[in-house]
């Protein structure tokens, strides 16, 4: 399972990076001779046309450059403020354990949807704007995670014999503490790839995210809509390939989870059978 | 004596992609009527197993994959599950290593209770009430009938382990297998509850099936004793003479490497080496790496449990032979 | 008995402890639970001073507190003439390899994710006790002495038996060459046949070194085996302290004897473990004894004041109205 | 439990502070910023909008005289009129409110309808055809861009098989049907977006179910209410359920925010005249008022169903309800 996702993943981070090779047409060629428009897959383009005349298979080649970049970017400054915030309140604990905790909890539950959508609307939506409002409002998860990880693994005898041989805290968090949590936080954050692309497309979809002429997934399935019922590649392509993105990220997130984290782990061993 | 309950070459094996491993590989004992055998060994050697199989409780993907476990004529291991479930509990009752743990914490006391008198007993609820708030008071609970409305967690773990009892004999089962049921308790729980255990064992006329790693405990609680080593037994005899007169190296090792009350020695006899894998089973009698008296024999044929005394069978090359008596 | 007294290691005095005690998944606190409830104890050098307790008697938490690995309420506790309750972390620091600590389960007690090596060169290190090379060969010293192999510093942890772990544990222990020593529950969760070798080890390793310990069990037969004087805790108090022979011929205290009545002897002739009456299912006053609701032979004072811990005789000292 | 619900409820307060704080925090960047005009998708009405937030919210006045002021309108239920259309943002709000509800409401039930039952038979029958046919399929649920399984719901069922109407709730020739007729009418035009809006949930739920089952099947009691004579479906669906329960009903607290954040797709696609959608076309005019309000309201409601799922936690866990 995690190789079929594994390879599914490079294959796609591939495809983006030679975008411009392997698209055959510029993505923002226009065409709009009444004989180019809408198109369907055939001679003319795998995916056919939309109604621009633009050349569909192109703009799906570089709009997958998009869900990967705002994918792995969000992640990214999730990770970042998650892994940090999760950490001092987890290795602390006590008070600045509950006042982060406190604060991560109302991010939890923040409806932040309408929250990205608002603030892309005020301030302009951009891709590095999506990015950032992605990150920012999607790291409560990795980080409850990662202080739960802290929480339990400061109690561990281990770190109290090391703490014993007179290891300072940059010691225990860096040889004692860290290297045991990031397994689970790296499945996690390979899950949560899949989740943001999901979010992008929706933001791009509402307008909100890629503006024209970029093409994205979510504003060519946009653009789409308007010709549901004449031109059904314009739909079903770029919402396949969202699936397929996301579901290769998740595919690759469990695989790992079950490889890495014995706790989830199925099959027993002999050893945990032994009477 | 008729026997109760007998196993009869029972091995249990848990496939995986290295190849099957036997944790339990070869068990023959009997039961009889009204006593209580122990079955003793240490981490890994297979007692709990042999202990689950007898409920055919082995956790996935164990299997048993040889052997008989005759109850009262009938072979538990080919019953189907229908009538294995009437087994469970009523004539079959077991006890387990953690009471903190297996009581379910989201429903009371009372409803538990009731749920295993009533699993096999076609009652009302009022009459199955009535029964709990006896069984409580027969494991010693104060307050009883107050407590049937009480959840697991406002138990503490001797307390638990009283009511894991009071079920196990709801239904008045022939065999009651109790699995380490004080290992996780103190000291004086512990006494408690082995009081407790001996006392019901002698008024219900039960046979007590007790496994533990605790010499201690066998010499007061059981009659007859088996010592298990690597998924096999390797001595097994009416308790007093293995205290006595050992025969097996392991149960000698066994019986040294444990400090006495009142008995300070300057250093233990500790058995030198340590339990292998049961995976990574020796060729030949499985003891022999850690044998002193190990020999070419004992590295290529495997022992078998043979008489070396009035029902007194070891599995060893080097054991005396029935006529004389060792002193260990 | 007090001319043979000799120097006093480490002193604990008056120390205390308390945990809020939070239920459920809220985790309200509801009270808090005296853990350590003014112990006073005095460990001489090289020798073994035994904690003997149920589960919940403390014991753990007062080791704990004594390494400074839990902060404590109050209280002081002396190490070589120095308090180290109120050093400075900067100063904690050098003291650190003097004092050590071996866990009771060596599974957890062992990073999963370092090489044997590591784990026992991790206080070298530290400490900057010689180069790289140095510190290899010391390491390979050290495993030799708790009787592994050198090709025991490429393997990890979960390579070894829990025996074997222990070895390493206590191979860690022993790497700065402390004076001190807490072993908590060392050999509770081995077999016992593991159990005996571990023991012996330790024995050794103390003559061997100078070594004192603080030997926490719940075990009394393992404690008679290896302790030269026995505390008993019950709930957060030391409530009999005396040299073993005393200790386990004339126990005081009735707990202390219950603790010993309890013990199942491996002598089918021996007389039975006799069982105390069960615990009560409502606390203890708060002032009386806390044995008080268990006590055979309490009398009403006893549910009124608690008793202090006291010399009755030649340094025996127990906590009890009745003796 | 008292105590906890107390702070559950006044962090309804805090919240509802810190987004009125983020939001005009937000728009008192924005209207000043020329790149949200440019890239406004109505310039004129942004350009109006911005006129009439000067007048209400006063921005030439600093920050917090500003969110004062707001603060003052919100105590006093005051939430401001829309620029569009000039009526009190309350009335709007809860003219959409119902049809929202509505729909949510119905999703919830059908994703815990149909999700609990299939995880558990998952982890009941693990590794069989269902199992692994439920696995995969929730894994692509799981993976679905659900506004784009919406339009292949419309293209499918509304358009080409024209089974179901695609959009609005309530047409205006309804009121002239009999009331059963009525119903019908708004139960089919219920059928396509209660699935697209219980998609996503749905598969993530059962998984969440699945692994949760499977847990607490591993449990000692587990094997302890079979070693009872137990059949195995009364071990499953008694025994195991009702503790798996505990964490499927944590995460429906948590699934809230997203349901509601879904709205705003699903009503914009399917016309659904809701909350979401008066919220996404006042986003796209700069309504401010509205925005604001629905911020809030959806923030309350997510707080509302986030309390109920802890008390439903507590009803279920008995180490809760009594302290």
């Amino acid at each position: 399972m995690a190789t079929v996702g594994g390879f599914l993943v490079v294959a796609m981070v591939l495809a983006a990076l030679f975008a411009p090779a392997l698209a055959p047409h510029d993505p923002a060629a226009a065409d709009p001779r009444p004989e180019s428009i809408l198109l369907p897959p055939g001679p003319g383009g795998v995916m056919g046309t939309d109604e621009l005349g633009r050349d569909l298979f192109s703009r799906m080649v570089y709009g997958g450059r998009v869900s990967l970049s705002v994918g792995l970017i969000a992640v990214g400054i999730s990770l970042l403020i998650g892994l940090t915030v999760g950490a001092i309140a987890g290795y602390f604990g006590g008070w600045v354990d509950s006042a982060l905790m406190r604060f991560t909890e109302m991010v939890m539950i923040f409806p932040a949807f309408y929250f990205i959508l608002m603030v892309l609307a005020f301030l302009g939506p951009s891709l590095r704007n999506v990015m950032v409002v992605i990150g920012i409002f999607s790291w409560p998860g990795l980080c409850r995670l990662v202080r739960a990880e802290f929480l339990s693994l400061r109690e561990r005898e281990y770190v109290l014999a090391a703490r014993s041989l007179g290891a300072g805290h940059l010691r225990l968090i860096r040889r004692h503490i860290l290297p045991n949590a990031l397994a689970p936080v790296f499945v996690y954050a390979t899950l949560a790839v899949g989740g943001a692309i999901l979010v992008e497309s929706s933001i791009s979809f509402l307008g909100l995210g890629a503006q024209p002429p970029t093409a994205s997934w979510g504003n060519i399935i946009a653009a789409g809509r308007h010709y549901v019922e004449s031109a059904w590649w314009m739909t079903l392509f770029p919402g396949l390939a969202i699936l397929v993105t996301v579901l290769s990220y998740n595919l690759l997130g469990e695989g790992l989870r079950d490889r890495l984290d014995p706790r989830l782990r199925e099959g027993r061993d002999g050893k945990s059978a032994r009477g | 004596m008729e026997n109760l309950l007998e196993v009869k070459g029972l091995e249990v094996s848990f496939p995986s992609p290295a190849g099957d491993f036997k944790p339990v590989a070869g068990v023959d004992f009997v039961l009889e009527p009204g006593r209580t055998l122990g079955l003793v060994g240490e981490s890994g050697c297979g007692k709990t197993l042999t202990a689950l199989s007898i409920l055919r409780l082995l956790p996935p993907p164990g299997k048993i994959t040889a052997g008989k476990i005759n109850l009262q004529g009938v072979d538990l291991v080919t019953l189907p599950e229908k009538e294995m479930v009437k087994i469970r509990g009523a004539k079959v009752a077991m006890i387990f290593q953690e009471p903190m743990t297996s009581l379910n914490p989201v429903f009371t006391i009372g409803n538990q209770v009731t749920e295993a008198i009533r699993a096999h007993q076609r009652i009302s609820r009022a009459a199955a009430r009535r029964r709990a708030v006896e069984l409580l008071r027969a494991v010693n609970i104060p307050r009883a009938e107050e407590r049937l409305g009480d959840y697991p967690h406002q138990f503490s773990g001797g307390m638990r382990q009283r009511v894991m009892l009071a079920m196990a004999i709801s239904c008045r089962p022939l065999v009651l297998i109790a699995d380490e049921p004080t290992t996780a308790l103190d000291v004086t729980v512990q006494a408690q509850i082995m009081g407790l255990l001996k006392r019901l064992r002698e008024e219900l006329a039960m046979s007590l099936l007790l496994v533990t790693h605790d010499l201690g405990i066998v010499a007061q609680a059981t009659d007859r004793v088996a010592v298990m080593y690597l998924g096999r037994i390797v001595e097994t005899c009416p308790t007093p003479l293995i205290f006595q007169s050992p025969a097996h190296p392991y149960t000698r090792g066994l019986l040294r490497s444990v400090p006495r009350l009142g008995q300070r020695i300057r250093r233990l006899q500790a058995i030198e080496g340590v339990v292998p894998e049961s995976s990574l089973r020796p060729r030949g009698c499985s003891f022999h790496p850690r044998c002193e008296l190990a020999d070419e024999r004992c590295r290529e044929a495997e022992p078998v449990l043979e008489t070396v005394g009035d029902s007194h069978l070891a599995a060893c090359h080097k054991a005396p032979p029935p006529a004389g008596k060792t002193d260990g | 008995m007090e001319a043979d007294r000799k120097e006093v290691l480490v002193s604990i005095k008056d120390l205390r402890k308390s945990f809020p005690v939070q239920k459920g998944w809220l985790f309200r606190t509801v009270g808090r639970l005296n853990a350590v409830d003014g112990v006073s104890l005095e460990i001489e050098k090289g020798t073994t001073t035994a904690l003997v307790g149920e589960t919940g008697s403390g014991k753990t938490t007062l080791g704990r507190l004594v390494l400074r690995l839990l902060p404590a309420d109050s209280g002081q506790v002396w190490f070589q003439g120095v308090e180290i309750l109120s050093l400075p972390p900067s100063r904690l620091k050098n003291l650190r390899q003097d004092m050590q600590v071996i866990f009771q389960d060596p599974y957890g007690s062992l990073n999963p994710r370092m090489r044997v090596g590591e784990i026992v060169g991790e206080g070298l290190r530290i400490f900057r006790r010689g180069s790289r090379a140095e510190i290899a060969e010391k390491v390979k010293e050290l495993l030799a002495k708790v009787g592994l192999p050198p090709s025991a510093r490429e393997l990890y942890p979960h390579e070894f038996s829990g025996g074997q772990r222990q070895r390493i544990g206590i191979a860690r222990a022993i790497a700065l060459r402390p004076a001190f020593i807490v072993c908590d529950e060392p050999v509770s969760s081995l077999d016992v046949s593991i159990q005996a070798q571990i023991l012996n080890l330790l024995s050794d390793l103390q003559e061997e070194m100078g070594l004192t310990y603080l030997f926490i069990a719940h075990d009394l037969s393992v404690v008679e085996h290896i302790a030269d004087r026995v505390a008993v805790m019950y709930r957060g108090r030391v409530v009999e302290e005396a040299v073993r022979d005393r200790l386990y011929r004339q126990p005081l205290h009735p707990y202390t004897r219950v603790l010993i009545e309890s013990i199942p002897v491996p002598d089918p002739a021996a007389r039975p473990p006799s069982s105390a009456r069960p615990a009560p299912d409502s606390e203890d006053s708060e002032a009386g004894c806390s044995f008080y609701s268990r006590c055979p032979i309490r009398v009403d004072r006893c549910r009124e004041e608690a008793p202090a811990l006291r010399e009755v005789e030649g340094g025996h000292r127990a906590a009890c109205w009745e003796v | 439990m008292v105590n906890y619900l107390l702070r559950r409820i006044l962090i309804i307060p805090v919240m509802l502070l810190m987004i009125s704080l983020i939001t005009l925090g937000v728009m008192h960047i924005s209207p000043g910023d020329p790149a949200a005009l440019r890239y406004g998708l109505n310039p004129e009405v942004s350009a109006t909008a911005l006129d009439r937030m000067r007048e209400l919210y006063g921005l030439d006045q600093p920050f917090l005289t500003q969110y004062r002021g707001w603060l003052i309108r919100v105590v006093s239920l005051d939430l401001g009129n829309s620029f569009i259309d000039d009526r009190p943002v309350q009335t709007i709000i809860l003219e959409r409110l119902p049809a929202t509800l509505l729909l949510n409401i119905l999703s919830l039930a059908l994703i815990f309808a149909v999700a609990i039952p299939i995880g558990v038979v998952s982890a009941w029958r693990r590794g069989s055809f269902f199992d692994r046919s439920a696995g995969l399929l929730v894994f692509i649920g799981y993976s679905t861009p659900t506004f784009w399984l919406a339009l292949l719901l419309i293209m499918f069922f509304g358009v080409r098989l024209g089974w179901f109407p695609i959009s609005g709730m309530r047409p205006w020739y309804v009121q002239f049907m009999p009331p059963a007729a009525q119903l019908r009418d708004l139960a089919s035009r219920l059928v396509l977006p209660v699935f697209a809006t219980a998609f996503g949930g749905l598969a993530g739920l059962s998984r969440y179910a699945r692994s949760s089952v499977l847990e607490v099947l591993r449990q000692d009691y587990v094997r302890a209410a079979r070693a009872k004579g137990l059949t195995e479906k009364r071990v499953v669906w008694k025994h195991a359920v009702k503790n798996a329960l505990l964490p499927v009903v944590t995460i429906m607290g948590l699934t809230l925010p997203s349901l509601i954040g879904g709205s705003v797709i699903f009503e914009t696609i399917f016309s659904w005249p809701g909350m979401g959608r008066l919220g996404y076309n006042a986003i796209m005019n700069y309504d401010y008022p509205v925005v604001m309000g629905v911020g809030v309201l959806s923030a309350f409601l997510t707080l509302v169903g986030i309390l109920i799922s802890d008390l439903a936690y507590a009803w279920i866990d008995p180490r809760i309800r009594y302290r």
